[in-house]
């Protein structure tokens, strides 16, 4: 259906367990992302889908396995390595900072691009300054794109969760990543919202040629965006493969979907 | 509409990202600072210089020092007294040592000092929060202060392991410590380096270096995700506030009292230092000066109302209800804003701005 | 206007630093009492010093060292002269003093406290130390524990050790101790106590166990004193061979002690007892008619509450002295302070007001701000302290070489020109 | 209660440390003086000691435990119950009826406190009601003093004070200290039951991890604070006795909080054996080293080291010994 | 649903605030009869989850106060009611955001969701059996701490949680969200049977308008503090505006996400 030229393999993760204790997490999953698509994974409540990309930016550290990204093979990511070669994401409970504005949890996104030290931070002037504000013009930019000038200035606690979700986006963003990892980013939504969201994810995908990996249990939105899709069951891999292969695979109805849709 | 935003509009993102951004905001800014520094000299006894505003500003900068490192930073701690003890210290050696630097390098060093030492005990932070990290601050204060009371070498083996301040002076005659130090020069000299320091974290705060403080506070994880490295972003919050309790550390021993012992700063200095910043507001510049001015000024108010209305207690009964009165105010306080002092001055500005409407 | 400063006029303000609430309140209480109870006497007896009613106003520093600071600048210009002296009672405000009083030309007399150094008047103009000092206190006590054993020969080998309040107060007597370990050849053990002393089992294990010294000195504080009582008699250490301070022997410290405080001995610079001429005054002209500070009779007699009565004594004494040179009005800080430098109160003199053997006579001068400095050892019998020595004076002579050369360290340190005392 | 295994090694490795470090140091230095029945003196002493702690350790570990509330009033509470006891006690109650009066004096506070100040500040952040707990604690030291005034009182329990017994003619132990160890496990045994079986316990436990969520299904919480801080009143008050006939009831008591504060972090601030093994281990190590280490230093080490070696333990587990882990995902 | 006469719980133009100065709820007047399924649609922020904690009661926690207007049940004002109390009243609510005890195994979670009961150990066990029965992914995690469990085992816990207390109204805050296509399929089926069997009254507010408008009898949609449309839940369905903006579906047929355009029409009902 979406016939798009996919480009090389940017992340391979090969034969990833993972354990907490007793509990198999994950176990040998491998499957890879092509520069500039939108790979889906999908699964079960408590399939390991999140705990999936916890392995892939270095939250957790899989037992098993190595994941190579951008022809580095390692046997775990570390997190602030993950950030530093353009990995970044969205969290499936929302992981804002709570205290701060709009406008400054999208510019925390730019921390690793500021380079100004403490001390000229402190004076404020200067160098500090011309960087402060060419950043916030970048930050800008985002802002018009996601949709979301009134909320500037609002501390993201008293956001609705919509909202939040898209400031998380736009945070995520900020980073300029190569490969964005979206965990649930519709959860939470009506139709009309879906839609803005599905229209960003797009709009990045195209415009920033930006590598996506979605987590969504939304199957119209999964079939619709991804370019191929994984399907995981308890730590298992069952299906990997074009949305409509997936959608058809008797295992994966009877995991997961239920009635086809 | 006396206070309001509307029609003002900012044309650039510098104006945007200036500190007071509502021009009376900006008057009011400046005209309170003009107040402090030209009126209140001319019109305050030297009971109110030297005892109740000396103090009080000194103690706001050791509040704002830990409101970057636990208002901001999120991390908890109950060490400002011995980070205070460790710059007035650091400022006696230094001032003993070589006795032809100036005070305000003397002072700078004090705090530069301190900033180390806050380093190292702000490593345990990495892996320890909240309460826990709280009370493991304690094992710092309680060791600088046993340190500096157990080496001669600090004190410079004076007996009682008292330091007292040499006199020093700003510029020719003005002198801001010593016996013949006037109680405006001390103020105003301290007025100074507080408001330069405030204005110092203010930056801060609003630069990336704040934000990544804030990220760490309210999320750890996800700040760690998003690039930011835990151990330098917690230790320069430890560092800066360390170099901020520091220095009012020094100007405590050597411009208000010229002389202390290491009790001075024992726990209830940090316990003090703590209720400041909470009563005045976590995360907010504004509230260690709010929250100095409750946890100082009202308890010397307390005891001291009842001879301004002319009644006659007994001293004690007078300091026991003043302790029943404070606790009832930090309690009706909380019970109003939780969020402090800073947040309540907010509110109120956020009510006037709707004036006269309700919402 | 000229009426109420005529009114002002006539009394004479005394600004009085109490601590009736805190930790250390116990100890605060009694002192605060006996200085009040003098300072009414005087009024009710004679209506003042010479026609000049005094005007007491106290103010409670919880023995905090920011509200002692706040209670001095408060205090200070009160009345129509001021504050003619201050007493802070403790050696944090004393210290946070030191300055602000040469400012304020205010006396700051710290009897049995503070910086015992500053018994060199010729650096410390405003400050006075009588009637003794700490190091001297040490030099007794060593004084005390050589006639016990049969003369300073005998200490050769004795084991004596030194259990503080781990604070600036604790270590005065440990440079004094140090020496006179030396010169006596008797070994020297410190045990600091951390503030506030609630725990000191180690301490004593050390002590009763390990080190097992002929004599303990105790340099304590609060509730640390109490505390060191019990568990000396926890480790089975004689009480009669423990030996505090005077801030170790107030009677309150000895109530939560119970049984074990029995035979524990204390130095006192003041006398115990409570019926002396002075006593019997303040309980008629005062207690009988309800006007008495202590909230019962009971307490005029402590020893803290002795103390009060000497500290008030002094004061009101050098008021007196002023006056005779400078006329019978109040007098400022400044008039006090030179007639500190000529303070006498002689035997005489406390036979008049009834403190004969109560107090020690104290002669001060320009340079010698703190007098003969003696003290006398008591003992505790499990209701009150009985005075077990006369009066035992400490080596004058090694005392004051140590005083000048520790002064001549600070006014160095601190831009200080001796005065000149000739 | 399951005991993970790393707890074990880390206090195995405890106790062999509190025994090489005394001895090694016995070996290197001359001013240290090690033998066997000395040390273990000391080291009854210290755990002996440590009891005392885990006594008002407890009453802070109940409330957070429970609310999640760092309770800084515990030590004011501990002066106050002492306070009203001794006070009623001389004004001519016998002291069994003093000890109910107070029981009820305490169930009165907790009421009063759930009413005034922590109904209205339900959910806000822990930090908040640590500043209001503050508030309780200025109030209290007012009140108490105004109420029966600052004079040292004596609380007399008749427990002697003198050495109790020497253990193989050696070793000294106090009865005094036994008696409080008894009471204090007494306690722990009791509380530790209450929170592990009952449906209450489990409530407590919903409360201190989510306010609005306890209430969204139903928990009282204004009764739930009411018991949890009588309940921390009486753990207040069986710690004023101890202490108060130990030190004298004055205002210092309220000061035992600092020395409760390391045990607390080492234990974890939810458990309630934690607070008895944190005890433990904190008398035990503040005694040793001051007896073995100090005199290398200069002495008085007690107070800073107990901080030091909450700190050291917490570097392993961040939540203390028996602490709940920090629960942190994403 | 006019005939107020048989509402069970009735919402008489409530007005909410925020921390005495932000007005979210402008007027909000809803009714449940016994034994209905409500359905509480409308987009992000409009006011859903508010009107919800105005009923339990649990707006108190976040400094919010209903300043105007009242609630009852069965006929009985329960705005001034302790959350406890409404909770022993039967009215339950399943907070949005998965508020589990963190600290809490899952089967501890599922125990105090029966505190409040007071029919005997037996009556608790079995219901427990329940719950597992509807989702056994979390008798499977039963001793897990519900901290470490995924997002969507949580919301099942929270879920089995409300239904331990046996209540006659369960307000449920979007229980779909996060939620496989399988499971919300299930969890509608549960809430059914519940109400057809037990007779337990449902308010839901769900942003997945197509499940909610299937399972119940009556909607109510809202914008911006206020309810802009209500009616049957069929006729609600066939609205041009609900199927354009809550069910995805234009004139023709359901678009792909694809497809979306960046300008579209905007509602017609704003007011
Ligand atoms: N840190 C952890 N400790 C213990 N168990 C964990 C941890 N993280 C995840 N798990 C377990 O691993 C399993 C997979 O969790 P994960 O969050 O990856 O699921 P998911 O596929 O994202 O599910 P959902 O769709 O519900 O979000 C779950 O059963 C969860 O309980
Ligand atoms: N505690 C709070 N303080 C201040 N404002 C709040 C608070 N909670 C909610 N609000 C505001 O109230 C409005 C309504 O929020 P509410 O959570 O009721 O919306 P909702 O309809 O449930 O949205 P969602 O679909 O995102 O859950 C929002 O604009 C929100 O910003
Ligand atoms: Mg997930
Ligand atoms: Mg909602």
């Amino acid at each position: 259906m979406n016939e798009r030229n996919l480009g090389d393999v940017v992340l391979e993760v090969k034969g990833i367990s993972l354990s907490f204790g007793a509990i198999r997490v994950l176990n040998n999953i491998s499957f890879n992302v092509r520069k500039g698509e939108i790979r889906s994974i999908i699964g079960p409540n408590g399939a390991g889908k999140s705990s999936m990309l916890n392995v892939i930016n270095g939250v957790y550290h899989p037992q098993e396995g190595s994941i190579t990204y951008r022809g580095e093979t390692r046997q775990q990511m570390k997190v602030h390595h993950a950030a530093a070669q353009g990995i970044a994401r969205t969290f499936q409970n929302i992981a804002l900072f709570k205290g701060m504005s709009t406008l400054d949890n999208i510019m925390t996104g730019r921390n690793l691009k500021i380079k100004s030290n403490l001390l000229w931070q402190a004076i404020y002037w200067g160098k500090a300054q011309r960087e402060e504000i060419e950043h916030r013009r970048k930050v800008e930019e985002i802002i018009d794109f996601l949709e979301i000038q009134e909320i500037r200035k609002t501390p993201v606690g008293r956001l609705p969760y919509g909202m939040q979700k898209r400031v998380e986006l736009g945070r995520a963003l900020a980073a300029e990543p190569d490969l964005l990892l979206l965990d649930e980013p519709m959860a939470g939504m009506n139709v009309e919202e879906k839609e803005d969201m599905c229209r960003f994810v797009l709009d990045i995908n195209d415009e920033f040629g930006t590598t996506i990996v979605l987590i969504e249990h939304d199957m119209g939105v999964v079939m619709d965006l991804s370019d191929r899709v994984v399907v995981l069951d308890y730590g298992r891999q069952l299906a990997d493969g074009a949305p409509d292969e997936v959608r058809s695979n008797q295992a994966v109805i009877d995991a997961y979907l239920g009635v086809s849709h | 509409m006396l206070y309001r935003e509307a029609g003002e509009f900012k044309s650039t993102y510098q104006a945007d990202q200036a500190i007071l951004t509502i021009r009376q905001d900006r008057w009011f800014m400046w005209a309170m600072l003009a107040f402090a520094f030209l009126v209140i000299p001319l019109i305050s006894s030297e009971y109110w210089l030297g005892t109740i505003l000396l103090p009080f500003l000194i103690l706001a900068l050791a509040a704002l020092g830990l409101n970057v490192l636990t208002g901001y930073a999120g991390q908890l701690s109950l060490g400002t007294g011995g980070f205070m003890a460790t710059g007035a210290f650091a400022a006696y050696k230094l001032a003993t040592a070589f006795p032809e630097l100036h005070i305000v390098v003397v002072i700078l060093l004090a705090g530069l000092l301190t900033a180390g030492v806050g380093i190292l005990f702000g490593i345990p932070s990495l892996r320890i929060k909240g309460f826990y990290l709280a009370v493991a601050t304690l094992a710092s204060q309680f060791f600088l202060i046993w340190m500096f009371n157990k080496f001669g070498w600090f004190t410079n083996y004076s007996a009682s392991g008292v330091i007292s301040a040499p006199p020093m002076s700003v510029f020719g005659d003005a002198f801001v410590t010593g016996p013949y130090a006037t109680a405006e020069a001390k103020y105003l000299f301290t007025l100074s380096l507080v408001v330069l320091f405030a204005l110092m974290t203010k930056n801060l705060v609003r630069s990336n270096i704040g934000r990544e403080w804030m990220a760490v506070r309210d999320m750890d994880i996800a700040a760690e995700i998003i690039g930011i490295k835990m151990l330098s972003t917690k230790l320069k919050a430890f560092a800066y506030s360390s170099f901020l309790c520091g220095i009012s550390g020094a100007l405590w021993a050597f411009v208000y009292t010229g002389s202390v012992e290491p009790l001075a700063f024992d726990v209830n200095r940090s316990f003090q230092i703590l209720f400041m910043i909470i009563i005045g507001g976590l995360g907010s510049i504004m509230g260690a000066f709010l929250g100095a001015a409750f946890i100082v000024l009202l308890p010397i108010f307390l005891s001291n109302a009842p001879h301004w209305i002319g009644l006659n207690i007994p001293v004690d009964l007078i300091s026991h209800i003043e302790f029943m009165v404070f606790g009832v105010l930090i309690i009706f306080f909380l019970i109003v804003e939780p969020h402090g002092l800073a947040r309540l001055w907010q509110l109120l500005k956020e009510k006037l701005r709707l004036w006269p409407f309700p919402y | 206007l000229a009426g109420s400063a005529a009114m002002a006029m006539e009394s004479q303000f005394i600004g009085s630093l109490v601590y009736r609430t805190g930790p250390y309140a116990p100890g605060g209480i009694p002192w605060a009492d006996g200085f009040a109870d003098y300072i009414e006497l005087l009024n009710a007896r004679d209506g003042g010093i010479n026609g000049v009613k005094l005007e007491l106003e106290e103010c409670d520093t919880a023995y905090n060292t920011d509200k002692g600071v706040e209670c001095y600048e408060r205090l200070k210009n009160k009345g129509s002269t001021g504050m003619p002296a201050v007493m802070p009672l403790s050696t944090g405000i004393t210290y946070a003093l030191l300055d602000r009083v040469v400012a304020d030309k205010i006396p700051l007399i710290t009897s049995g406290y503070g910086r015992a150094d500053a018994a060199d008047g010729r650096v410390f103009p405003y400050v006075f130390v009588p009637p003794a000092t700490y190091w001297g206190g040490a030099d007794i006590a060593i004084n005390y524990i050589a006639s016990q054993e049969g003369g300073y020969g005998n200490l050769k080998g004795k084991k004596i050790a030194l259990v503080y309040h781990d604070s600036a107060y604790g270590k005065e007597p440990i440079n004094t101790l140090n020496t006179l370990a030396e010169q006596l050849g008797f070994k020297f053990f410190e045990f600091p106590v951390p503030h506030p002393g609630l725990e000191q089992k180690a301490t004593w294990l050390k002590i009763g166990r390990q080190i097992r010294p002929d004599y303990v000195l105790m340099w304590g504080w609060g509730v640390m004193n109490a505390t060191a009582i019990k568990e000396a008699a926890a480790v089975g250490f004689p009480r009669d061979k423990f030996i505090g301070v005077w801030w170790s022997g107030n009677d309150a410290d000895m109530v939560p002690a119970g049984d074990a405080a029995i035979g524990y001995k204390s130095l006192q610079f003041n006398s115990v007892g409570s019926d002396f001429g002075i006593h019997q005054q303040i309980r008629s002209e005062l207690y009988a008619k309800g006007k008495g500070a202590a909230s019962s009779v009971e307490g005029t007699g402590e020893v803290a509450y002795n103390r009060g009565i000497q500290s008030a004594l002094i004061l009101t004494e050098a008021l007196r002295t002023a006056m005779a040179e400078f006329g019978n009005r109040p007098m400022t800080g400044e008039q006090v302070a030179w007639a500190m430098d000529r303070l006498n109160i002689t035997q005489e003199r406390l036979k008049e007001v009834g403190a004969d053997g109560l107090f020690d006579p104290i002669q001060l001068s320009c340079a010698d701000h703190q007098g003969k400095g003696r003290a006398r050892v008591t003992q505790w019998d499990g209701k009150q302290w009985q005075a077990i020595s006369d009066w035992i004076e400490p080596n004058l002579n090694m005392l004051r070489a140590m005083y000048e050369k520790s002064a001549a360290a600070y006014a160095k340190e601190k831009g200080i020109t001796p005065r000149d005392c000739k | 209660m399951r005991i993970e295994r790393d707890v074990i090694y880390i206090i195995i490795v405890t106790l062999f440390l509190m025994v090489a470090i005394p001895w090694t140091m016995g070996q290197i230095s001359e001013d240290i003086f090690f033998e066997w029945p000395f040390f273990f003196e000391v080291a009854i002493g210290g755990l002996l000691a440590g009891v005392m702690y885990s006594l008002v350790a407890l009453g802070f570990v109940l409330i957070f435990k429970a609310s999640g509330v760092f309770n800084f009033a515990q030590g004011a509470m501990v002066l106050f119950s002492a306070l009203t006891l001794v006070g009623l006690n001389e004004l001519g109650m016998p002291i069994w009826l003093a000890i109910i009066a107070t029981l009820v004096v305490m169930l009165l506070l907790a009421v009063v406190i759930e009413r005034v100040v922590l109904r209205s500040l339900v959910n806000q952040e822990h930090i908040i009601l640590f500043m209001a707990t503050i508030g309780i604690t200025y109030f209290l030291d007012g009140f108490g003093q105004t109420l029966w005034g600052s004079e040292v009182k004596t609380l007399n329990l008749g427990i002697p004070s003198d050495p109790g017994f020497y253990f193989d003619g050696k070793i000294l132990i106090n009865d005094f200290d036994l008696v409080a160890a008894l009471l204090a496990g007494v306690l722990v045994i009791v509380l530790a039951l209450f929170f592990q079986y009952t449906r209450i316990g489990r409530a407590l436990r919903a409360v201190a991890d989510d306010h609005q969520a306890a209430l969204s299904v139903g928990i009282p919480l204004k009764h739930i604070w009411v018991i949890v801080w009588a309940v921390a009143g009486i753990v207040a008050l069986v710690a004023g006795i101890m202490w108060g006939s130990k030190l004298g009831v004055q205002f210092s008591l309220a000061l035992i909080a600092l020395k409760a504060l390391p045990v607390l972090i080492l234990g974890g601030f939810t458990s309630v054996p934690g607070a008895i093994v944190g005890g433990l281990i904190i008398g035990a190590g503040e005694k040793l080293a001051e007896v073995f280490i100090a005199p290398l230093i200069g002495g008085g080490i007690e107070d800073w080291f107990a901080y030091m070696l909450a700190l050291a333990f917490l570097v392993f587990r961040p939540q203390g010994l028996f602490g709940e882990k920090i629960i942190e995902r994403v | 649903m006019t005939d107020s006469s048989n509402a069970f719980l009735k919402i008489n133009n409530i007005e909410v605030i925020y921390d005495h100065v932000i007005l979210v709820l402008k007027g909000v007047s809803l009714e449940v009869p016994k034994g209905g399924i409500v359905a509480l649609l409308g987009a992000n922020g409009a006011g859903k989850s508010t009107t919800l904690k105005a009923i339990s009661n649990l707006l108190g926690a976040e400094r919010g106060d209903v300043t105007k207007g009242n609630i009852e049940y069965q006929g009985e004002k329960i705005h001034d009611l302790n959350p406890s109390d409404v909770v022993k009243r039967g009215i339950i609510q399943v907070m949005e955001g998965r508020h589990c005890f963190e600290h809490l195994s899952i089967e501890e979670n599922l125990l105090t969701g029966a505190y409040t009961r007071k029919d005997g150990r037996k009556a608790i066990t079995d219901d427990m059996k329940m719950v597992y029965d509807y989702f056994p992914r979390l008798y499977e995690r039963r001793s897990s701490q519900a901290g470490y469990t995924s997002g969507g085992e949580q919301q099942m816990c929270v879920i089995g949680r409300a239904m331990m207390a046996k209540p006659s109204m369960i307000l449920l805050d979007e229980p779909s969200m996060g939620l496989a296509p399988q499971l919300v399929e299930e969890i509608f089926e549960i809430v059914g049977r519940l109400n057809q069997n037990e007779g337990v009254s449902f308010l839901l507010a769900e942003q997945n308008t197509n499940v909610a408008l299937r399972y119940s009898d009556y909607g109510y949609i809202m914008e911006n503090g206020r309810v802009v449309m209500e009616g049957n839940a069929k006729e609600l369905g066939e609205n041009e505006d609900v199927k354009e903006f809550y069910l995805g579906i234009s004139s023709e047929g359901r678009k792909s996400f694809r497809d979306v355009k960046h300008y579209r029409r905007r509602k017609r009902w704003l007011t």
